[in-house]
């Protein structure tokens, strides 16, 4: 099944930010967003993990089939590197963590609590419980933060080998991944002054 | 679903004592009584169940910003949301592994502190009931104020308010039955509504908390 | 009120849900609030007066019977404004129409300041009365549990950023509070049976409320409710002012 | 005029004074925070209509 | 300096309420009392001194919290330490902004409390004052324990257990103020016991708390 | 007065991390600092800004004079823009917050809070902070994380005038800022695990 969007219009802080936002993103391909800070790609990406529901607009094939990652990792600092990982892949109900381990280099890490890693290092734990849920979507906000180039590269090999297998992923990024992608500028679907912000209480807006 | 409870108290345990902190904060607000109110016996064995209870009740609040707070923090509520596992399900494990924490550790020290206290002998089978009764209510009630203020930054106080007044009954009927069981008097339906309380509240307030939990995550 | 600027929505609820609508609900206002308000004051002036200057002593109470006047009609309105507030919320979550929730939010403070009134006379008549400030009598001590009710919904509204978010929460806290007093008052009941008088409204135990008592005390139990409503009704106004001066501002800077 | 309250004046007063106190600060508190915010929603609609 | 102590205290009130919400928590408690001992007047009347000093001092430590942990986790502490301010001043400062949106109304609102405790008539001066010459070292002992817990995710529990023992001299002279003066005797002897203490707590304490605070931003 | 290191040894989690340092960095000067994820240069800043001890060596000349900035800002997100400005100038002695509004185009957002911002705002928020310190040494933290191009640039010019005007700057990053600058690549002073973690306590190790 496609993840279909369809003319969807999203707002943050009670006001409309993105509208008319289209796309479908099959099997095997990734998209890249882009825009500039404040452009509402963050706001986007939650619409779309089902974290906010949207102003107006149609989401087919989002639901149970996204994994979300965004600044906040969901790691316990007083937890191992393994013990994380292994959380996260029973809640998916998924059990084999050494993919996500191998993936992205953290067996020689692997028994550290993940409160003692570097920046860099946290990261590619965060990154990593993508393997272990299972899903076919990844929705990802900014990913590459603090990563140095070789970690940049393991993930755009992790991307890769997540489209080849029929997965699919959606990514806000400022630099440049050496992904092969369509992109989508959400600049230019900026929410005009005229979008209303909901059904009955137009008067407020 | 045992990942949940097993992590929550593999966490509870290495940050420090999750269980230490509850039952250290109830030994000291119940010693701290005396020096407040003076070091009367008699006065101490009248007030023994009902400043128990209280204790309890407060080293139970006490603890109730870490059962969501931290997980708001780093994301891991974001991520529960839309992974498989209800929500409703989800801070319902989440409520027990905070009993299993706070609440029980209470329960088992309870009558030593009975003893410091002061407490008439027929009293403490009581109270030990009652609390054993009781905290699984308290506990299922604080999360749902924690799922409500957790967008709220450090919202502790503010949890707090809004918790105490729903704890109102459960405190009443619990301190009945522990101050009647003291006083040698019949606690049994002091006891009956406690129970009631306890398995409505353990029944329906996930629901509620689910709720408040989503709108808070938007 | 300039709302010229707005264009007509597609398609509009009709009859009472119209009011739904902020500048439809804010133009029904406008018009009614003048006579609410003039009703109000007038049945508060003449109900206190004639309360207190043309009604004999009790035989056993002596002069303070007339705090009734302002004792009950308070107390009255504390109950029903958190009444209000709930169906006020559970509207919200059900139609989700901002007026109904801008109005439970609105009238939360008034509810304060009636419980607070209820309480102090209360109070202060319970000092010759029963030789006390303050008795924890189950009605009395329900009274502070509502106060502390509405002190937490309150908090919970400041405290909360974002309007909608906010809305959700305090609505959902209203319905959860208002099972849980209700279950309060009966546990409250339980622990302890009290001084204060039972239900003396009703027409059948005249014993207790005399009809010269009575009278003056429906005119002010009147102007109460006309002056809550007046209170609530322009709040709402308010707040919706408020709401949509927020939603300019950021819009504005978001442009 | 007044009439005579007895004993019990201090807690008739006091009652009808703080009550009517209570009422009026209420209702003067409401009407000014409306009023506030009457003119700043004017004033910013009349912003938002000159610059746009 | 001014310019810490009006962020804290604009940080306070807008952040929901610094002000209201230790007045409303120190409400509930008091409250809660009767429910747990029993609606018995001359008990309440007896217990009132020490019961609301015990909450005016949760309430304090409740509020405890929000203290220094935000300024940590957002790294405000980092780069005040790295500033010009003395690390000494900018937390006597901490301490005063805690004192004035939490102590201060304490104070102002305990005669009411001390109403719904049936506290006898020449107890309300004494519980004013006690209270007022108490709370402000409560605040700047806490400062302490906020400044050794800093570190520890989610350390108010741990907080409470190291500031309570430390709070027990205050609470002891402060309590003995009120129930002397509630009894009708002399309370000249632990007043200046009292006054002492905050005294001496006000002027040393900060070099303990911007210690610790240091160690903790290592 | 240069800030000057000598042989710099730190230590991480008690475990020494980065030996023999040096370097020198004079007025108008910058250094970028570079090595791989959990190389230590997270570190090392923190131990120039005074937030941690050096195990061992010598650093002259930063006392009083470092700015620092990390991931976390110290950002208040109930304060507005200017809220958060104007407190940061007072507390280092400062008034004028106009050049760092400026300098960071928050002009805009000036009324808004803090906690309102975007990722990207927040960052732009969390740098305009260093202008209103008055410090001559800036010590950043990879400083460009979450932002978009034209606010990178943005960086890269507010740091030429801050040199220009005689001030220096230390900066971690993995991305390329384009300023023109020297480079210390921390990998290339990796500790040993020869290298004793301190004076008294070196039978641990
Ligand atoms: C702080 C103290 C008090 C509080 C909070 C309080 C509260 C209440 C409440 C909640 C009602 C019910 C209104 C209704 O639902 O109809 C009420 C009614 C009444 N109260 Fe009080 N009361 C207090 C003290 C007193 C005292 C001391 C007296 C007189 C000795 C008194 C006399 C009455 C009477 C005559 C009614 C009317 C009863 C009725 O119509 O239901 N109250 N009060
Ligand atoms: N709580 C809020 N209230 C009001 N406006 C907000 C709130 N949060 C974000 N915004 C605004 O919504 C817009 C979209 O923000 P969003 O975080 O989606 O942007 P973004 O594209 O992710 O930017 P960045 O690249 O900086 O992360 C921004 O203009 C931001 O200022
Ligand atoms: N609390 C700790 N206990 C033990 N080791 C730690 C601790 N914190 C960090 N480390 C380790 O110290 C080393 C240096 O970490 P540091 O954060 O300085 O790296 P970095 O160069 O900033 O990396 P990045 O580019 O990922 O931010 C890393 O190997 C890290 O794993
Ligand atoms: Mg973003
Ligand atoms: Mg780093």
């Amino acid at each position: 099944m496609t993840l279909t969007i369809r003319d969807l219009c999203v707002a943050r802080g009670g006001l409309p930010v993105l509208e008319g936002v289209s796309f479908s993103l099959e099997h095997g391909q990734a998209l890249i967003l882009r825009g500039p800070n404040g452009s509402g790609k963050t706001t986007l990406l939650r619409t779309l993990a089902g974290l906010q529901p949207p102003l107006s607009g149609a989401i087919t094939g989002a639901q149970d089939r996204i994994a979300y990652a965004a600044h906040s990792d969901g790691l316990k600092a007083m937890l191992s590197v393994t013990e994380n990982l292994r959380f996260w892949a029973a809640v998916f109900g998924q059990r084999d963590i050494t993919p996500a381990v191998e993936s992205f280099a953290l067996a020689p890490l692997q028994d550290r609590l993940a409160g003692t890693l570097s920046a860099g290092q946290k990261r590619r734990l965060g990154l990593a419980r993508l393997l272990v849920t299972g899903r076919p979507i990844w929705v990802l906000d900014e990913p590459t933060v603090s990563l140095d180039r070789e970690a940049v590269a393991m993930f755009a090999q992790a991307v890769r080998a997540h489209l080849a297998s029929g997965g699919s992923a959606l990514i806000a990024t400022h630099i440049d991944l050496g992904l092969e992608a369509a992109t989508l500028d959400v600049a230019r679907h900026r929410a005009t002054s005229q979008t209303r912000a909901g059904a009955t209480d137009e008067a407020f807006l | 679903m045992t990942a949940l409870l097993t992590r929550d108290l593999a966490l509870a345990i290495r940050a420090g004592g999750g269980f230490g902190l509850g039952l250290a904060f109830f030994l000291i607000v119940t010693v701290m009584v005396p020096f407040a109110v003076g070091p009367v016996p008699e006065l101490l064995a009248r007030i023994a169940p009902g400043v128990l209870w209280l204790g309890a009740l407060l080293a139970c609040l006490l603890s109730l910003d870490r059962l969501l707070a931290l997980d708001w923090e780093d994301g891991t509520l974001d991520l529960l949301a839309t992974s498989p596992l209800p929500l409703e399900a989800a801070l319902s494990i989440k409520a027990l592994a905070h009993w299993i924490t706070t609440g029980l550790p209470l329960v088992l020290i309870s009558p030593v502190l009975g003893v410091l206290m002061n407490l008439p002998g027929p009293g403490f089978v009581w109270l030990v009931v009652s609390l054993a009764l009781g905290t699984p209510a308290l506990s299922v009630i604080g999360t749902f104020g924690a799922a409500l203020t957790v967008g709220v930054k450090r919202g502790g106080l503010l949890m707090s308010l809004l918790v105490l007044p729903l704890y109102v009954p459960t405190l009443i009927f619990g301190a009945e039955v522990a101050r009647r069981g003291a006083q040698g008097m019949d606690p049994t339906t002091p006891l009956l509504m406690l129970a009631g309380i306890t398995a409505g509240v353990v029944a329906l307030m996930p629901l509620a908390s689910a709720a408040a939990l989503r709108v808070n995550l938007r | 009120m300039s709302m010229s600027n707005e264009t007509a929505a597609p398609k509009r609820p009709s009859g009472f849900w119209s009011y739904a609508n902020p500048v439809k609900f804010l133009g029904l206002t406008e018009r009614v609030l003048p006579a609410l308000w003039l009703l109000s004051g007038l049945s508060l002036v003449v109900g206190l007066i004639w309360g207190f200057f043309f009604t004999p002593d009790d035989f056993r109470q002596g002069s303070t019977v007339k705090i009734i006047y302002l004792h009950v009609p308070s107390a009255l309105m504390a109950i029903n404004a958190w009444f209000m507030m709930l169906v006020a919320s559970l509207i919200w979550l059900i139609r989700r129409h901002h007026v109904s929730v801008l109005a439970a939010k609105a009238a939360a403070p008034v509810g304060v300041a009636m419980t607070l009134i209820a309480l102090f006379t209360g109070a202060v008549w319970g000092q010759p009365m029963w030789g006390t400030w303050w008795a924890w009598d189950p009605r009395l001590t329900s009274f502070l549990i509502l106060f502390l009710f509405y002190l937490g919904y309150m908090a919970l509204w400041a405290a909360i950023e974002d309007p909608d978010t906010a809305a959700d929460l305090t609505s959902v806290l209203c319905l959860v509070g208002s099972v849980f007093a209700v279950l309060s008052r009966y546990a409250v009941n339980f622990w302890n049976q009290g001084l204060h008088q039972g239900a003396s409204l009703s027409l059948d135990k005249e014993e207790n409320v005399a009809d010269v008592f009575y009278f003056p005390l429906l005119v002010c139990i009147a102007g109460f409710v006309l002056l809550f409503f007046a209170l609530v009704l322009y709040r709402t106004g308010t707040e919706i002012r408020l709401r949509r001066a927020r939603a300019l501002l950021a819009r504005e800077a978001r442009a | 005029m007044m009439p005579d309250l007895g004993k019990y004046a201090d807690a008739v007063l006091s009652a009808y004074g703080v009550s009517i106190l209570l009422l009026v600060a209420l209702v003067l508190l409401t009407i000014v925070q409306g009023r506030r915010a009457r003119r700043a929603l004017i004033a910013i609609e009349k912003r938002s209509r000159n610059d746009g």
